[in-house]
Parts: C-alpha cells; structure tokens; sequence
C-alpha cells in the first residue's frame, strides 16, 4: 500500500492551483497591484532551493561551482524577498482607511 | 530537524503565502497579509537553514549573501518612488526568473547534494522537472528584463512585430521540447546550457511585440512563469513549500492578468500571444499624436472616492446626455453612507442651455444645498481629494486661464486640477463644445474613466 | 330611466356634470341622457358631439321634465328647482349648510336629493368623492397660476448671467389640495415646506420629496374619517411662530387647510404677512370658506406692503375640461351605484352607507 | 467714472438696467451708480434700497449730464436721446436696424453706441449674452402662460375618477429659449416633442428628456456662429408634412424659431392649425419677429376654430425682477469688459471683438 | 490495481469534486456541476474496487446492496415533492452520517482488513481518526434525524431549551474527549460504543434548541459535520480522495452556513449553539398568530425576474415613502436589458394622492406607454411572470373582490396573484392605509422581500 | 529524506479545507439549495470506505460482524448517492434559462 511521495505532491501541487485560482478571484480589483507584488515576492522561496544549492556538499569546498550559482540565486532572490515585501508595504500604506 | 517536521514547517509556509493572498482581497487586511507572507517567508529560510544543518564557513556566507541582496533589496524599495511601481514589479520578476535557473544549474551540476542521483546518471522525472524549471526560469528572467525596458521607456513602449514572428516562436518551444527530450537521454551538459540559452531567447520575443498599455498583464503572466519555474524546482526539491508556493503564484499570476484582460476589456490570448492583437491596435493609434493617459475602471474610481474625505462633483453636458443624473444621485447617496462630503460644482455655462444642471440635479432631487455655483465653489477644490468630473470638458479646460490666443479665454473655469485626483468620465478624448483639447487629461493626478456617464456611474455604484 | 342635465350658470361655473365620453357608458347602463342645448359648447364642446354619443339634446324645461334623475354641479337655479316633480332624483354639490331652505322645500316635495360633498370617506366610495377629485386639481391649477403671476422664475438656474435661486414654497394643509400643491411645486423646482396638523401627512408630505414643519410637540389632530380637528391655543401659538419664522424666506404660499363644516382656520396673519419678502403671493384655495389668510377676499388680489393675496370663488372654471371630466365622472360611479341594473330602476338603499351619508334629510 | 440709467418707459417695458445688488460691484470697480427717482420702484425696489447700496438717485436730466456711460434696456427716448453729449457712452438693447436714423445722429454726435444683441456668439462674451440670457426667461415663462392658459391639466394623473393623460407639447426651434421651454415643459410631465434646423440640436433635446422630430434627409443648417439659416423648398415640405401630421395630437405648441437680421420662418401654417385638437393653445414667442404661425398677431389672443394662438411683445415683461437680475448682471459684466481699471476710464478697444463688434456704426 | 495508480484516481476524482462545486457558481455551469459529482463518486467507486481486487461473491453482494440503495434514493429522489427539498437533505445527511458511524465500527473491529494494526493494537493515530469519525459521524446522524422531524412537521419547529442545557452540551462534549483518550490506552470496544452512543445523544441535544426558521443553517452545519467525519474515516483508511471529499465538504458547509447567517442577519454562532439565539426571537414571534411566509432577498428576486419573460410592476405608497422611484427605473432597465418586458400598473387610488405615482414615475422619467391604469392591464397579470409589488398592499388586497364586511369591499383591485410569483416589497407583514390584512401574503406563489423599498430595489440592481 | 505520508494528507486535507472555502463564496445565494444538496451527494464519498469494510478480510467468510456494518454503509450510501445527485440534478431544472 505504499503510495509514491510524487502522487501525494502532485495533489498538494494540483490543489494549490485550485487555491491561487480562487484567492485571486476575490481579490478587489483595486488591489491587483499589490497583489502582482505581494506574489512576486513570494515566488522567491526559491531562496529555499538557493540555499540548498549554496550549502550542497562538503562543508570545505565551499565555492564549487554549482555553489556558486547557489550564492548568486541567494542575492537575487534576497533582493526580491527585501524588495517585494518592503514595497507591498509601501503601497499599500496608501490603502489606509482614512480616520473620521 | 527531521524530514518530517521541516515538511510540516513548509507546509506551514505555504499556508502562510495562501492567507498572505487572502489578505490581499480587502484594503483591511490587506496590510496583515503581506505580514503573513514574510513570516512564511522566514519560515521557509529558517526551515531550510535548519534542515540543511550545515553550519559551518558555508552558512556564514549564506548570510552575508542574504544581507547583500536584502540590502539592495531595501534600498531600491524605498527610494523607487510609487510611480515606477510597475517597472520595478517587472525587474522584481527577472530576478526570481535568473534564481530559479541558476538553482536548476546548480542542481544539474551537483545531482547528489539534493539527493537526485549522479552526475551523468540524474533521474528521468527530476532531468525533466530541473529542465523544465530551467526554461521557465529564464524565459521569466529574459521576458522581464524586456518589459522592464519597455515600461522605464529606456525600450519604444510600441509593439515590435516582424513576419513570422509566430513561426519562430513556435519552432522555438518545439526545440526545447526535443531537447529535454534529448537531455533525458544523454545527460550532456551542453544540451542543458542550450535549452537555457533557448529559453532566454524565447522570453525576448514572447514580449517585444507586446504593446506598452498591456504590459501590467505580461507582467502580471510573467508572474505566473516565475510560480511555475519555482513549482518545477520544488519538485526537483521535494520541498513542499515550493510546490505550493509555485502552484499558488502560477495559478493567481495567469488568473489576474485574466482578469485584468477581461476589465481591460481585451482578449486574453491577443495579450499572452503578443503580436496577434498588435494589427488592431496600431490603426486606433495612428490618428493623433498620443500623449500618455492614464485610464481606469469603476472600481478605481470608487475606491478612490470611497476613502477620500471629501469629493465635488462637477456635471457636463455629457451627464446630460447620457442622462445620469439619477445615477449620479445615487453614487453621491452612497458616498454619503461611507461618510463622504459630496458637493456639486456647476459651471454657470454647463450644458447647452442656461441652467441645463439644475434641471437635470433637481429631476435627481439633489438637494439645493449641495449644488454650487462656480464662484462660490472654486476655491474648494484645492481642499478636495476627488473632483469627479461627467461629462464636462470646455468648462474645466485649464487654458481658458492661460492661454490668450484660444476661443475659450478669459472664460472662467473650474479648478478642478487643483484637487488631489480627478475622474474624468467621458467616452474619448475627443473634445467639447468649443472644439479644443483639454490637457487636464493628460496630468499625473488625472484618471480617466472611459465610458458613458451613465454606465459608468452605474458601475461605480455597484462597486461601491 | 333618463339622466338629465341642464346648463349651469356659466358666469360662476364653467364645469359641466355629463361628458361626452361619458354617453356611452351611462348606455351601457341603460340609462338615457337629456341635456339642454349649448350643454358645454363654452369647453369647445359642442352639442353634435354629445348627439354622434347618442344623447339627446332638448330645452331646458324638456330636459326636466323628461328625466328621472337630474345630476347637475351646483343646485339649480330657483326657478328650475321649482319645475322638479316628485320622486324625481337630484345629485349635485348642493351645499347644504347655505342652501338648507331651498332644500327642505324640495324634499318636501318628496324629490330625492343627493349632495356629493357629504360622501363617507370609505374606500369603495373613493371613485365618487368629488371633494378629491376637485382639490387635487385645485391644488395643481392654485400652484401653477401663482407661479404664472409671480414676477420671478421658479426653478433653480445657475447662468452665464448670474444664478436665479430656486423659489420657496409653502404648503399650508397637506390634504389632497395640499399635497397636489407639493409634487406640482416640487416637479417646478420650488423648494416646498408643509405643515399640517395630522401626524400621518408628515410621512406623505415627505413621500412627495417636501419638507415637513413639525410643530413641536403636536398631537394627532386626526378625526376618525381622516379629517382634521381644530386645534387647541397653544398648539395655535406654537404652529404660529413656526411658521412666522418660515415665512421669512417664502416666497410663495399655497393654502389649503380646512375644517370640514366649519371656517377655515386662520393661519397666515396679518403679522406673518409684514415679515414676507416683498413681491411674494399667497394663493389662498380656502378663500371661499373665509381664507387661511387673514387679509384673503375672495376673487380679489390684495396687495399688503408688497405681498400679493389672492384667492378665487372657483379656481376650477379656469381647468373646467379636466375639471368637468373627473366630476362627471365620480357623478357616473354614483349613479350606478344607486341604479339597480337588474330592476331597471333607481333603488334608494339606505343600507348603502354611500346612499344613507349622501341623502340630504 | 460714472455709469448713469435712467427710467424706461414702464408701459412698455418693465426691465431694468442695473439692480440694487450690483451697485456694489460697480463700486468695487470704481464706478459710481446715477439712477433717475423712482427707477425701479415697479418692481418693489424703492429708491432707498439703491441708495443704501451706495447709489445716487438724481432727476433725470441729472443723470444724463453727469454720467460718462448710461446703461438702458432699450434705446433711450427720442428726448433723452438728445440730451446724450459728446464722448458720452450708451449702452443697451438699441435695435439698430429699426432704429437706424436715430442711433446714426447720436453716432455723428461723437456718442459711441454698443448694442448688445450684436454680440459676437463666442465663449468669452456668453456672460455679457443677453439673448441667452432672456430667451431663456421668455421659453420658461411662455410654458408657463400657457399651461396656465391651457384648460385642462398638464400631467398625467391616474385617479379614482379616471385618468387624466399627460399633455403634449410642441416646441418648435431648439434654441436657448426652446430648450428651456422644453426642460420646462417635461419638468410638469408633458410629453415633450421639439423639431429644429440645426442638427446638434437633436442630442440637445434628448439630454432634456425630448423627442426630436427629424425631418428626412435633412441637412444640417447651422451656420458658424451657431445659428439657423434659411430652409430650402424641399425642406420645408417635408418639415411641413412631419409637424403637421404631429399637431394632430398636440396639445400646446411653443414657438421660438428664429433667424438673425431675417423675418422668423412661418412653419405653422393655417392648415396646420385647422388639425389640431380644440382647446390646445400656441404661444408664439417669435411674435414680435413675425412669428412661427401665420396666424400669430402680436399681444392679441386669436381663437382660431378653438385653437388659442398668443404671443406677447414683451413676455418678460411678466418675470420682470428675474429678467431685470440677468440682463443687469449682463450689462454689468459688458462694462467691467470696456473699463480700464487702471487707466480708470472707458477704453474703446477695436481690437477686443466683443468691443468691436457691439459698436454701431 | 496500483497503490500508486488508485492514489492517482482518487485524486482524480476530489478535483471532480471540487470542479463540481464550482459549476455551482452560476445557473449556466450548474448541471455540468453536477455531472461533475456523478463522475468524481463513479471514479471513486470504479477505483475502490479494482484497488480492493476481490471479485469474489463479496463483490456480486456489494454491486446489490448499491443497487438496493441506489433504487430507494432514485425512487425518493423522484417522489419527494419540490417543496419537500429541505427535509429530504436532512434526512440525506443522516445516512451519510451513519454510513461513517458503520465505517468506523467497521474499522474497529477488523483493522488488519485495512492495514490498522491488529484488534486490541490498533496503531495510535487511526484510533484517534476512526473514533473522531464516528463520534462526528453519530452526531450527524442523530442531528440531522432532529431536523429532518422538525421540518416534517412530525416534531414542533419551535426551539426546545431547558435549562443548564449549554452545561451538559459542553460536559458531554468534555465527556467524548476523555473516553477517546481512555479508547487509546485501553482499545477497549465498550468505550468505542460509548463514544458513538453519546455522540448520538449530543447530536440530539445540539439540533432541538434551534429554532424552524434556522433550520437550513442547520442542515448546512450538518453537512459539515458530515465531511469532517468522512475526513476523518480517509485519513484512518488513508484514502486520498475521502480526505480531499471531507476537508471540501466539511469547510464548504461551514462557511454556507456562515454565508447564510450572515444574509439573515442572524449571529452564527446563535444559531449553532441553539439556544442561546432564542430567547430574543421567541419575542419577537409572540404577537400575532404566525401564518408561514415564503420571504427571500434580493438575488431570489433578481433571479427570478431576469428568467421571467414578462414583469408587471405595481407601485404604491411605500414606494413613494422610500423614494424608490429612481432605483425602480433603474431595475426596469437592467431588466429590460435582460429582454423581459416590463409594465407598470397604477391602481386609482395607489398612494396618498390622486396621480400620486404618476409623479413620481415622471420623474424617473419613466416613459407614458409603460404605465397602464387598473382597467388597461388587470388582464395581463394572469399571462406574466413575476408582480413585483413594491411598497403597494390594500391596491392588492382580493379580500375587496370576496368580502362584503371588509372596509375595502367593492373597489377594484389589482389581480396581482394571479401572476406565476408575486414579490411583496415592504418592511413587514404589517397592513396598509385601510388597516386590514392582506392574505397575498401567505399565498404559495408569493415571496415577501422584507426591506425598505429603495434598498431592496438597489439591491435587486445590483445582483442582475 | 523520507517524509512520513501523514504529512502529505495534512497538506492535502488542508489545502482541500481552503478550496472548500473559496468554492463556496463563489457560489451564487440563490444556488445555496442545489449546493447544499450537491455537497450532500458527494459526501457520500464515504462509500469507499464501506466498500472497503464490505470486502474486508478473507472471500470465504463474508458476512462477518464488521462486513456486516460495511454492507449496511453501502446501502445508505448509495441511497445518497443517487438521491442526491437525482435530486440536485430536478432542482437545477427550474434554473434553467428560459429561451428567448
Ligand atoms: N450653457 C449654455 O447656455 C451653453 C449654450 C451653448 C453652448 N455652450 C457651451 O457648451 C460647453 C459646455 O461645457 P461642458 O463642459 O458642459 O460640455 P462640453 O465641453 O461640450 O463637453 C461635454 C463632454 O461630454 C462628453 N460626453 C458626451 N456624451 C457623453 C456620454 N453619453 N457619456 C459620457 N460623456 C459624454 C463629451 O466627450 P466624449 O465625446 O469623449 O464622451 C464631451 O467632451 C461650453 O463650451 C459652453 O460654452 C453652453
Ligand atoms: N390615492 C389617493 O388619493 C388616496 C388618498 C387617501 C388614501 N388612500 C388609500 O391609500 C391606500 C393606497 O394603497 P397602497 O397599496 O398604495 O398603499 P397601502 O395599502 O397604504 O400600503 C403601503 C404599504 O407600503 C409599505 N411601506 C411603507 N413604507 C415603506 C418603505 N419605506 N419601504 C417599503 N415598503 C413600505 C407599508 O408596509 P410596511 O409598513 O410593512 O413596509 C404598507 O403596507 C388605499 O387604501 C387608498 O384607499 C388613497
Ligand atoms: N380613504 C379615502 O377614501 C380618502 C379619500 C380622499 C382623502 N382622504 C384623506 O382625507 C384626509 C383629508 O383630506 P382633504 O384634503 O379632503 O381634507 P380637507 O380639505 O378637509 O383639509 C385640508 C387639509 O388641511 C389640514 N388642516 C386643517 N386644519 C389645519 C390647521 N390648523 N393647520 C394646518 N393644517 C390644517 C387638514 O389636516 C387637511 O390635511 C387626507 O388624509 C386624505 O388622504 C381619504
Ligand atoms: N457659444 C455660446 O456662447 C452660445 C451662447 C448662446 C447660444 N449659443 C448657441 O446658439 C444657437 C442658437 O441659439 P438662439 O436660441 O439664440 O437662436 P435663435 O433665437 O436665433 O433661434 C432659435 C432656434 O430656432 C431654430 N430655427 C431657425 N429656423 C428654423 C426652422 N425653419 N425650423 C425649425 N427651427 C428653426 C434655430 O436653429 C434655433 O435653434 C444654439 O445652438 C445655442 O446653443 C451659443
């Protein structure tokens, strides 16, 4: 009865397009731009892979090269994740309900 | 950390990034859902720190990394300033477009460090998901770097066509297919940096035929690629979180720049496949020299007035020909409820008839006490945040004050470009009575509301 | 059976109690209609119209003679009245209270008569009530002929030459008179205040987009028919500076307030009047029944420090078509109400709550 | 500087030049006000409203000798003109096609005349406009007159006694006077219909809530500065035809048609009239002009076969304070245009077009 | 059969399930929603027997107990009446809920059958998962009987409460949790049966204090409840599609309930913990002797309106009160728009004043030939969809057709019932001018739509 | 690296409860009825588990205590089943767009 981790991550994959097809449906269109901004910065957990991809293999030869494709994708990503939230944030400080 | 609990801490994440969405759908929560999203974040980082449990030499330069990156990452997020929103989204992208190939190289290049076989021997599904995560990776990077360009304006924002174009791109994507299909087979490195070389030559002719007006779309589409790109990773990976992250943004990316296509009221296709829909837009362009405007919906009208603190109305001619009046009531009714100081501001020759407004308002049965006349409203509107103009040109044209030589000079006007932003509603640019062109379309603090008044009005009472 | 109808007294009334439309249906009936030659050619009417209907068109004394009900707007004259016979019919707006002798002295001939004016105000009597079919358009003709003769315009103009600001309007007594008066002045552009003394007409005030001046502290003056009660003095007192205060900035007056069976209630006082802005009018409709104005005469215009003061006997001889059209009409829901279709004949039923109330004893 | 007015005659004209409320304003400007006695004292404005604003009430010779500008309505009275001296200015409505010889011997006397109704139809002048300015007046009041006039009701009204169906209105001539008529008309809930040469002027009515009548084929005959021209043969049948087959069901025709320095087109002819409904009512606003009706004779009230045909001289004559507002307001705005506020005298500017144009020559 | 292949299928057919629930999202895609259902259970189905393999005589017994089953569900499926519908979901449930109840008892007995370890060494997690689903499973079953018999009829509508009852709720709920605990460590099958005995007994205890008018919250809570249990039972079996079933169910029936509360403007958690909602309603009840009304909001207007082919609009005074009149014509346009062809009836005496409704139909601009008198159109009312009746009540009444001693007898009235469905705009049942009721009320083919007249009227705008 | 399947269900059971949820808010109040009536048939998904019960253990003794309770399930499922989507399947008539 065992089942192949694939299957069970093919469901979790399936089901979480179901989930971003809906959540962006209620979106008010009003909030597209921080919303294409907040996903953007969210896509960068590919820093997840990034740091795998740094730290692979023995802990003295740091810089092989397919570390080094690691640290570059940990720059560019870490740019994004600062970046995106920081600038989400910015926007949508203009959203503040206005005090009455 | 065990395998099991790091997948629980990533499943964790990505419900994190779903609420971070979900927090997205009213300005309320909207700022508790970006938190949402950097806690899932940090979640994923610190999980992956720990099940990596490499702390040695490596693990320091990971964070010195990580706070050069963020560094800049910060330093553009607050200097950029809010109008460059749109190009600094696109750059954004390439970004995580170049970190998604860059990890798929990596894991090419060193199979057994992610569990993924040996160099030369890595497994079929993994070849295939790190190629496929690869190609899309670089697409993004490469498509983003294009609209980047076109929306800084450093590119001509014009759709660039030539023959054959669609040709060439679908030969392209036949290609990568067979070289993944090759690379499973021989496991040749070269195959690989082709197929990445390929991609980023796809991305480039995927969007220099797309023309400036829709890039928020492309951008939002490329959006959807980078998901997909970080989902293939994620299987290469076996992390969860990228899976669910990747299928998340995939999946929102390609439905909002749907949606956006649909209230653009532009065929999604037409968009996504570039050129296709250059044809029809170049022969509405030709005709005038264009001055950039800046259009919206009626769902930005009404979320701009729904928070501002007080807005002025200010009726034309066209409300009087679309008959909108009533519509007109009922927006300002509305605005009333969500606690909005509403007035009327009528021009003394508004319409084509002396007192044309007020017959229209008072069918309405606005109330006499918030209609008023130019001179006792004009110097309002430098207090005001929203001047929602329907269907009024001449009597709001600017250059009535400035410029001698036109036929509306020395008319007074009303200032309606003194407030925070203004609605136009109308249904061109085209002119009005006096046959002039109006340059308060073309301001920074102006948005146009392309419509009948009537229609329009409608809408925004609905989204109201 | 023979409806007749003979020619008012056309210097004081120029409403006719048959219309030419109205033939057909009283046919349909069974009934017959006699009307005396020149019926209503001073309406443009003339009698052929009436004769291609298939009315018959006779003398006056024929008219009489030969008809078994007479239905008429006002009584009739002296001498016709004495020309009736027994069991003969007579519906009109006969006025009882001023012509109670001339009345008793035709009952006594055992002539039937019928007052329409004394209708119940019952629902199912609601299609005959000639009290509301005339004051609404009393209400709609006193708004529009005081617009007519006030010197400036009504609605609201914002011009190239300057704004002209929307009148204001004063409906006193929001009857059917009153409330016609609103939506008219309304629908011009005025904008219109009321004020009376029943607590439910602020709500229909309100529903016709006026605006209700609430006496503080008023009770219901409401009578069970749905008629106003007289009010006590320091109600007086209170409504009185209300609407002194109002009267201010008015510029046009409509009254309409009444007491059924007694004088009109005195509202405007010569006082109100000397604060009202010069070139303002008041058009009194409860001119005939002793005015809500204090300086009202009926059928003159009175000019007090630059307040005109004007009410009319009859204001409806200046719409007598549509005027005619609905009285002879309600006229019509009466007689077929009091007619037996089967019988063939005239049934005077004081069971009938409408035939008991309306019978003049 | 001085600006003067003196009295018109009030018999035919009841208007005048300058109103208590703008007194101030020319002072502002650095103008002071001459007024004759009792100037506006028809209106209910006495003398010392004027004088309270800062106006200096003189005789009439007075006025004329000290004043550098006098402002009228109409062309002064042949005495008064003769008292007018050199350099002097005269402003008003002065007619100069009728009144030729007079202006040119008060031109030869070195007296610069500007006459407003040859203002030039551009968007700087609309302020000073008073054709705009009182067409507009003369469409509002002519609906009202007639609706006053008019024996039956206006809207339509479903009642207990049957319903009375909503009045139908011609306006013929979309100018600035038919439009308001139109406005004014549906505004009672008349079924509004509207014919014109001009084709703007179809989505002009429709923002009003009328019915355009098009005539087939029809070009579209507005000149450049807005206004009608003459009609071919070809048209004219078939705008014949169209309205004549319309009047069939109208109840109340309002006439503004007009073609500057040119007798008004005659577009309702006798036929016409024979097919309408007795009882309707045409008022005739071009009358002074000739009128739209062929028919028409001016201030006389022609029953023809039952159809009431009017038209007035001078209809604002009756509206006469809110004419007087805006024509004062025009006059005003026409002055501060001439005066040099830092040279602090009258600049005749030739190369101002609205100066230039108004000038007689 | 796979392992793999069957978790393929069983994928398969939750997101059968899911796309099922989407089509309900509009009239156009429901059926297809539905088949969707069909083929996600025919998949399940098909799946669960080729995984299992055994064709034996076991199988033939299967196919006929479905059978059976199938044939009485298809046989009430057909039967029951329209009006019937909500009792029969009730009454749905309470199988569903047993069927799990089985289902777990099933597991319990013989866990070697399903891979759980042996009896009386049942692995820790799938006892904590088959006890969950057959304690949340008994509680449907028994709640769900609860409602069915209050809808029926067979027991009274009215809320049951006693005191100390929230007490013993939460005392019993204390109870189940601590016999699970205790199931554990002992694996004993008494305390199995006692955790499904109580279950039953809170199921019961939890649906008699809520009241008839909530009922369909229930039902949908219950619904609920019954994923949850199915949840439960696929993570005891380890079946992927139960869990997907479950998790959707069991949260889509949640936030309908919640959905529902919140269109009633009804406290959620009032009415899923009974009683404590009651005391406030059975106030309110009190008054009057309480014939039933069918009341609905604005999209059961709006919908049936946009089907219908022809409206008749009857105005009266409430209309007038609330202004309505620009919302009004606003409504018949949007309907027009739709196709329908709209009319309006003016009864002589509807509002306060002769031609009361003329004025303010004229000033919505309402056009003459849409608005007929009593006369012109009392025929038409029996060849028309919809009476949309707003703000007009005694104009309606039949009672003045049928009853000498009513104070209205003998006027005219508008023969509004005879339409398909008549919509009653007006804030309660209370009576109109003449002070007399109106029976159109609780007619069958009637619908009270219980608001202000405009804002029932925006309303219904807006959801066309 | 092997990941106990428990956690994929969690993921799955989680991300299918946040489906449940969009899916519903999408849906129009005046289709609540068929929905809930839908939702209802599909519930009955639980069929598979008392397949499973039915069929459980050795082909020769069938009616053993615990296939019993699986059979029983069987039958109320399928009940459900047909009836519910039979049932859902009458209701979605009536909102069928008439034609024009
Ligand atoms: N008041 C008077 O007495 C009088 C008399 C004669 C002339 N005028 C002249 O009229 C002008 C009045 O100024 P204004 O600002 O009121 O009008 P305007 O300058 O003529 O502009 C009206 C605008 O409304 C838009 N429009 C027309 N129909 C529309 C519809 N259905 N929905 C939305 N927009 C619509 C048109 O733009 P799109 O085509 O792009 O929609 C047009 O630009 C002045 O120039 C004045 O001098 C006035
Ligand atoms: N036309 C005339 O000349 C005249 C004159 C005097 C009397 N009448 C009498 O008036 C009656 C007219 O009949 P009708 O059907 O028009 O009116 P009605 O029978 O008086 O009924 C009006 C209904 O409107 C509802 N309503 C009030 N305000 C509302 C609001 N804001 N929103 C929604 N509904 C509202 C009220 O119910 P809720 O309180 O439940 O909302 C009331 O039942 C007849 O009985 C007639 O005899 C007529
Ligand atoms: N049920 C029916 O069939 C029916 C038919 C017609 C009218 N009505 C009702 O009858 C009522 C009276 O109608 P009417 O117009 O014939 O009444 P009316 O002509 O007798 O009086 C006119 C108005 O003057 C008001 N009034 C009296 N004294 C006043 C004072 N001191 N100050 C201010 N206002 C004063 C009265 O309240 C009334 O509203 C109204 O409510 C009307 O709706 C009912
Ligand atoms: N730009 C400005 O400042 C300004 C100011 C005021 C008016 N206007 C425009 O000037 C135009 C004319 O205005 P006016 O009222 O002074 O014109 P007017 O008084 O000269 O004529 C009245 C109307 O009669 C119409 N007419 C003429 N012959 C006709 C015929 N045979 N049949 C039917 N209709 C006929 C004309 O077209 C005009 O609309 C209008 O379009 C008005 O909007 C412009």
């Amino acid at each position: 009865m065992e089942i192949d981790p694939f299957i069970f991550r093919l469901s979790i994959f399936i089901l979480s397009i179901f989930v971003g097809y809906y959540v962006v449906w209620s979106v008010t269109p009003s909030l597209h731009t921080p919303l294409m901004s907040v996903t953007n910065a969210i896509s960068s957990v590919i820093i997840v892979g990034a740091i795998i991809a740094a730290l692979a293999g023995s802990s003295e030869k740091i810089f092989e090269t397919s570390n080094i494709f690691g640290f570059l994708a940990i720059v560019l990503a870490a740019v994004n994740i600062f970046g995106g939230f920081l600038v989400t944030q910015r926007m949508l400080q203009m959203y503040k309900k206005k005090k009455k | 950390m065990t395998a099991n609990l790091s997948a629980l801490f990533y499943l964790i994440s990505g419900i994190l990034f779903i609420l971070a969405l979900r927090g997205l759908s009213s300005p309320e929560t909207s700022r508790q859902g970006n938190y949402f999203g950097i806690a899932g974040m940090a979640i994923a980082i610190i999980v992956t720190f720990l099940s990596v449990g490499n702390f040695g030499e490596g693990f320091i330069y990971v964070i010195v990394f990580l706070i050069i990156g963020g560094s800049i990452g910060a330093f553009i997020a607050f200097r950029i300033p809010m109008t460059a929103m749109p190009e600094l989204v696109a750059g954004f992208h390439s970004l995580v477009g170049l970190a998604a190939v860059f990890v798929a190289i990596s894991a090419f290049l060193k199979p057994e460090a992610f569990g993924l076989g040996n160099i030369g021997n890595i497994k079929l599904a993994s070849l295939i998901e790190m190629s496929l995560g690869a190609a899309i990776g670089a697409i993004t990077f490469s498509g983003s770097i294009i609209a980047f360009l076109k929306l800084r304006g450093i590119m001509s924002g014009s759709p660039i066509t030539f023959k054959g174009q669609h040709i060439i791109n679908l030969f392209l994507g036949l290609m990568i297919i067979g070289l993944i299909f090759y690379l499973c087979i021989s496991q040749s490195n070269n195959i690989f940096w082709s197929i990445v070389m390929i991609s980023f030559l796809i991305g480039i002719l995927l969007i220099i035929p797309i023309g400036g007006a829709d890039m928020p779309v492309v951008i939002s589409m490329l959006n959807s690629y980078s998901g997909w790109a970080a989902a293939g990773i994620g299987f290469t990976l076996e992390n969860t979180a990228l899976i669910i992250t990747g299928a998340l943004v995939g999946s929102s990316g390609a439905i909002l720049s749907y949606i956006m296509c649909k209230g653009m009221n532009r065929s999604f296709f037409n968009v996504i496949l570039g050129g296709w829909g250059a044809t029809d837009q170049s022969s509405n362009t030709k005709s005038k020299e264009q001055k950039p405007v800046k259009s919206g919906n009626a769902d930005d009208a009404a979320f701009l007035m729904k928070n501002a603190s007080s807005v002025i109305i200010v009726p034309g001619y066209g409300m009087a020909v679309a008959q909108a009046q009533h519509a007109l009531r009922e927006m300002v009714d509305a605005l009333k409820k969500n606690g909005v100081k509403v007035s009327y501001a009528i021009h003394p020759v508004a319409g084509r008839m002396p007192g044309h407004m007020n017959v229209l308002l008072a069918e309405a049965n606005v109330p006499y006490d918030e209609v008023f006349e130019l001179e006792e409203i004009n110097n309002d509107f430098a207090n005001c945040d929203v001047a929602y103009v329907i269907g009024a040109n001449d009597v709001t044209n600017p250059v009535a004050k400035s410029d001698p030589q036109s036929p509306i000079y020395g008319m007074p006007v009303l200032d309606v470009e003194k407030s925070k932003s203004v609605l136009f509603v109308k249904r061109s640019l085209s002119s009005g009575y006096a046959g002039i062109d109006n340059d308060l379309f073309y301001r920074d603090n102006t948005l146009m509301l392309f419509s009948d008044a009537k229609k329009m009005t409608e809408e925004i009472v609905k989204s109201l | 059976m023979f409806i007749g109808s003979v020619a008012e007294d056309k210097k004081t009334e120029k409403r006719v109690a048959i219309t030419p439309d109205l033939v057909k249906k009283y046919k349909s009936l069974g009934l017959e209609i006699n009307l005396c030659t020149d019926y209503a050619s001073h309406l443009g009417i003339d009698d052929k119209e009436y004769i291609s209907e298939g009315a018959n068109i006779l003398s006056n004394d024929e008219v009489i003679a030969n008809s078994n009900a007479i239905v008429q707007m006002n009584i009739p004259s002296d001498e016709n009245l004495k020309k009736l016979k027994k069991d003969q019919i007579l519906i009109g707006v006969l006025n009882p209270y001023s012509n109670e002798q001339k009345l008793k002295d035709t009952i006594a001939k055992n002539i039937n008569c019928f007052s329409l004016e004394l209708l119940p105000r019952i629902t199912r009597a609601q299609s005959m009530d000639i009290l509301s079919s005339q004051a609404n358009l009393a209400g709609y003709k006193a708004v529009l002929d005081s617009f007519a003769y006030f010197q400036k315009a009504i609605p609201m103009m914002m011009t190239a030459a300057g704004t002209i600001s929307a009148a204001r309007v004063l409906v006193v007594g929001a009857g059917v008179a009153g409330l016609q008066a609103i939506a008219t002045a309304k629908r011009m552009g005025a904008i219109v205040f009321a004020t009376d003394v029943r607590i439910a007409s602020k709500e229909q005030v309100e529903s016709l987009g006026g605006k209700f001046l609430i006496v503080e502290g008023s009770e219901n003056l409401e009578t069970e028919g749905g008629y106003a009660k007289e009010t006590s003095d320091d109600f007086k007192k209170k409504q009185e500076e209300l609407i002194k205060e109002t009267l201010k900035k008015i510029d046009i007056v409509i009254c309409t307030a009444l007491i059924p069976g007694k004088k009109a209630p005195i509202i405007i006082t010569k006082e109100m009047i000397q604060v009202m802005p010069k070139g303002s009018v008041i058009y009194d409709l409860a001119a005939i029944q002793g005015g809500n104005s204090e300086l009202t005469q009926v059928d003159k215009i009175i000019d007090n420090n630059g307040v005109k003061i004007m009410g009319e006997a009859n204001i409806l001889n200046k719409l007598p078509v549509s005027a005619s059209n609905l009285y002879a009409k309600n006229i019509f829901n009466f007689v077929s109400n009091l007619y037996d279709k089967e019988k063939k004949n005239f049934q005077i039923n004081l069971e009938d709550e409408i035939i008991e109330k309306t019978k003049v004893k």
